[in-house]
């Protein structure tokens, strides 16, 4: 099953290409969901599609180079039927996850959610709801 | 070129006439031009859909056995008014369940029954020699009331402010869910696609025009509260039949931290009479102006930051002291394109006339503030000048006896010009005697609440109960500290107002 | 012969229409029928003036500064519904005032804006970030408001019932003060005035109708709650401008003993269209009927004397049962008449224009009762069945040994048909012991207050409160005893019905 | 001063010529506003016009012959700027003091008045008032 990691980088960590080097090292595939990123520091949400024992590897790797790492243990989801697409949530999506289609409808990208969940309780017919398993 | 409405119902009844939705006639105007456009377009389709707080339904229940003269009721919890007669009622919007507050309200109550869903209904009442009953207790779906009809007071607000907040912390409003530091902007209303934004100068829209309302056939029968024309906020007063509505354009919603309202679908038709009206349905969201305010300010009056355009705020992001803000319509752009789609096919398929009006809407009403007779008042107006204060470089032992000889929690921390640099409390003196801290520039609490000299009562209680806290330093515009307002200031005021 | 309204427009605008008042029009019809009616006339002034409590006005205060969303508010002590936006209310006639009771209500509100008086405003709210203000007080007159709007969801019913009382005690209803044993008659409606009257198959009354309401010139929006056009009680919705209004035409008014209404002056112009609408307003009171109905049977279907027409009512008399009672008309046929002579006067002045209605009003609605889920408890389902009693001639020491023994008051004297002939209490034995009477006879109270098996327990419930007693006898229609019934049977009912 | 007097006659009493015996008696000028009376008794409204002493001496026969009687110290108004003319009063009056004009205006005959105040709480501007004196 893919895991889902948000790596969470100091401006010290910033600086170094430590994602490329532990991909180098273990050669384990990762993918870059969503990232924000600069010279502050910032997120990077991967999601590393690998057994559990190799992707488990790899967060350590993370941890002992000093990125803080998170698993992300969540599903949202987006009730189509009670969504009238009003977009209340649209800017409050930290990661673009929610966005608007050309025909105006509301799409949500889970790979890019970090489940912040502010948007839904912002959701005005409540068509935002968050499991966690 | 002039075509009269009697002539375009004959031209629908034909099959012969063009309809074409708002956003196609701003296509067509660009193109051939308001002239050409006159000829060729017959009726032109507007729509929105978006959060009318002042919506709600009048209901009449028929007689009970013994009968009732309802004198407060309750639908699934929610408070509807029956100061009329025996058994009718109004239930509002945005009336709040007492059992389930902000999560449902009138306007779920009004949703739930265009769903054909049973409504808990309880009554009270004094009891007379003709209405002897005094308790009451039934269901009813809407095809157990003898009328249900959707009277709204304000509809379909020719446009709306955009908003955003300056503030450091999120609020909550009834534009939606606002980020601290100018972090999003929300907007209202469907731009070019907005009914009453299409005949901006009610040639064509008046007492009696009939409308898509909430799925069925509704009409105008006023102008709507706060209508405010030479403001391109004008509003309309609008009446239908709920039993004939469907639910997919009549929603409950709760708005986060402020209430509940009702999303209601509503679009008019715009008989192409001339070509100033041609001209008027050819607006684009480039044409449509709004001002970016600052929901940040508790105030009546909001700081507007800038103008923007529709055709901005649809693009997803707003530009705001050079970051681009990320933006949310509030309104459905996709269910008022739907709704205009929808008007113009019923239009096509000979289901729905146009009406010539009985009555025109006002052009040059405006919208006057509340008449109060006393100023709501401010900090200044209450807080204690006199405050005991200590410099940063303050001993701890010296600021130690401040406290023991003064009853007040927070010793306010200035600099040599007087302005306030933090916060101590007795509890940041126990812990720095504990740990050995000399000076209060080590233990000081910089990230201070404060509130400003002329700031609203109202605001700063709000914030002490937000923030859980007991009382605020006054600070000037420069920062300088001024006096301190305590929870227990505002108490005596708020006692005065009740005798 | 068709004359289109267009057409009488014309007329009006030239100074050539013709226009009677309805009780012209009678004589006219009378004397010439109505196909020569249908030519000479053009339109035909109805009026009405009377308690119509489902009646009431929206107003928009503008915001405060800092804003409030109104959560509840009232208008000089009388409360006011705000489940909408932020500061639009609706007051209704009949809700009353928190301090004065039955002498002020939401009538007398309306009345007091009408006359521009000030107006007391108190507002709560729960308090949110965009309007953050938790109470207000401020006075304003209807200048002051940026809408102040009449909205009647029920007017101008085409005929009421008259109503009188059976019951041998007065009663206070909101057909009026109803004298006890059929002592008077009362009834509502102008009759061969009455708007709805002259045109009962609504061909020029519809959504549109432009009318005299309240002194101003208002609009029919809908059918009113309760139309009933198959039973000749049709209803319409009225809106009106509230500042335009004259308190001559608007007046706050009690019911004694039932609660506060609002007397509302309403007139509707018929264009004489076609000979069989000529006909229509021909109608005398002669021709309009209505069931007199007995008020003293407090249940849904009251029974039917007999039928009276409005013109036996307007005599001032009317039989029943062989006896001439005295009439209360409730309406004042003064202003009914008077209305109808302004409106024909503004028609004639070409103040006043027709309008073509752009709907028509349902001609088949029919009222249904309450859907109630659970039968109303009546006298049988709660009496003690088990009841002691004694006989006239039984002794007072027989007696008092009952009571020694029993854990009641009342002991109910019976004859041998077991009939209930009188009631003994155990303050009456120890009058009796202490006067050296024997005999229950003697002493039997024979006015004693009852219930029948099926009256329902909260007119049961009222009459205990009414008379400040605890039980009642209940007894068959031929007076024989069944049970006995007590206010703590009707307390643990209510108790079982709050859990 | 013009006294109102309410006499009242039990079944027994009404059998006798009282009231001509003691004009004839007297010679007191009494007019007779109001009768309501049967073979079970009833009621008669006299205006006496005559001095005091007068008046008084006619009461005392009244009262002599066994005839209740109740002096009325009263004045009912009807405020003609709050009456609307709707008549509510109208079938409540047990005298017809209260009346509809031919034009259906309210009209109020204070000398039928026999101030039962019961039309007062039915009017529902409050236009008709009892004034005590």
């Amino acid at each position: 099953m893919t895991k889902k990691v948000l790596l969470k980088y100091s401006a010290e960590k910033a600086k170094k290409p430590i994602l490329a080097l532990i991909i180098k090292e273990t050669g384990t595939l990762m993918n870059i969901l969503h990232a924000k990123f600069d010279a502050e520091g910032g997120e990077i949400l991967l999601a590393i599609d690998a057994p559990d024992a190799e992707a488990k590897r790899a967060i350590e790797l993370f941890e002992q180079n000093g990125i803080e790492t998170k698993e992300l243990k969540r599903a949202i989801q987006l009730d189509e039927e009670k969504c009238f697409d009003c977009g209340a949530c649209l800017s409050l999506c930290p990661t673009g996850a929610l966005r608007l289609t050309d025909d105006y409808s509301i799409e949500l990208d889970e790979d890019k959610c970090i489940y912040c969940e502010i948007c839904v309780p912002s959701c005005p017919v409540r068509a935002l709801e968050i499991s966690k398993f | 070129m002039n075509k009269s409405v009697a002539a375009i119902n004959d031209r629908i009844k034909r099959g012969d006439a063009v309809v074409v939705t708002a956003e196609e006639m701003v296509e067509i105007v660009r193109e051939r031009g308001e002239v050409e456009a006159a000829k060729e377009v017959d009726v032109v389709a507007t729509g929105t859909f978006g959060a009318m707080c002042s919506s709600g339904a009048w209901l009449n229940f028929g007689h009970a056995d013994p009968p009732i003269k309802m004198q407060r009721l309750w639908l699934n919890d929610v408070e509807a008014y029956s100061g009329v007669a025996a058994v009718d009622a109004y239930i509002g919007a945005t009336q709040l369940s007492e059992t389930r507050g902000f999560e449902y309200g009138g306007g779920h109550v009004i949703e739930d029954l265009v769903r054909g869903q049973e409504i808990e209904v309880k009554a009270i009442a004094y009891g007379t020699d003709c209405y002897p009953r005094k308790e009451l207790e039934t269901t009813v779906t809407k095809d157990d009331l003898n009328q249900a009809v959707l009277c709204n007071p304000r509809n379909a607000y020719q446009r709306y402010v955009a908003a955003t907040n300056s503030r450091d912390e999120t609020i909550y409003t009834y534009m939606g869910t606002l980020l601290p530091n100018y972090g999003n902007v929300t907007y209202s209303g469907s731009g070019a696609l907005s009914p009453l934004h299409n005949d901006p100068n009610y040639e064509t829209i008046g007492v009696g025009t009939r409308i898509f309302l909430g799925g069925a056939q509704g009409y105008i029968f006023w102008e709507g509260t706060q209508h405010a024309p030479t403001k391109a906020m004008g509003t309309i007063m609008t009446i239908g039949d709920l039993k004939e509505m469907d639910a997919r354009y009549i929603r409950g919603a709760t708005i986060e931290g402020y209430g509940t309202s009702l999303y209601v679908g509503l679009g008019i038709p715009i008989p192409i009479i001339n070509e100033r009206v041609a001209k008027t349905t050819g607006i684009s969201d480039e044409e449509i102006r709004t001002n970016l305010t600052d929901y940040g300010v508790p105030r009546r009056e909001r700081p507007i930051l800038r103008e923007v355009t529709y055709a901005e705020l649809k693009s997803g992001r707003v530009e705001v002291g050079g970051k681009e803000i990320p933006v949310s319509p509030l309104s459905s752009l996709k269910q008022a394109r739907e709704i205009a789609g929808t008007l113009k096919k019923w239009i096509e398929d000979k289901k729905f006339f146009l009406t010539q009006t009985v009555e025109g809407l006002s052009t040059d009403q405006v919208f006057q503030p509340m008449r109060q007779i006393t100023a709501a008042p401010v900090a200044k107006d209450l807080m204690t000048r006199e405050v005991v204060t200590a410099k940063p470089s303050d001993s701890i032992t010296s600021a130690a006896k401040i406290f023991s000889k003064q009853n007040f929690d927070h010793l306010p921390i200035v600099d040599e010009k007087g302005k306030l640099v933090g916060i101590v409390t007795s509890w940041d003196i126990a812990v720095a005697v504990g740990t050995g801290k000399r000076r209060l520039s080590e233990i000081l609490t910089s990230k201070v609440i404060v509130a400003s000299e002329n700031e609203p009562i109202d605001a700063i209680a709000r914030k002490l109960e937000t923030h859980g806290i007991s009382g605020v330093p006054v600070v000037s515009t420069g920062g300088e500290l001024r006096g301190i307002l305590t929870s227990e200031d505002i108490s005596k005021l708020i006692g005065r107002r009740r005798r």
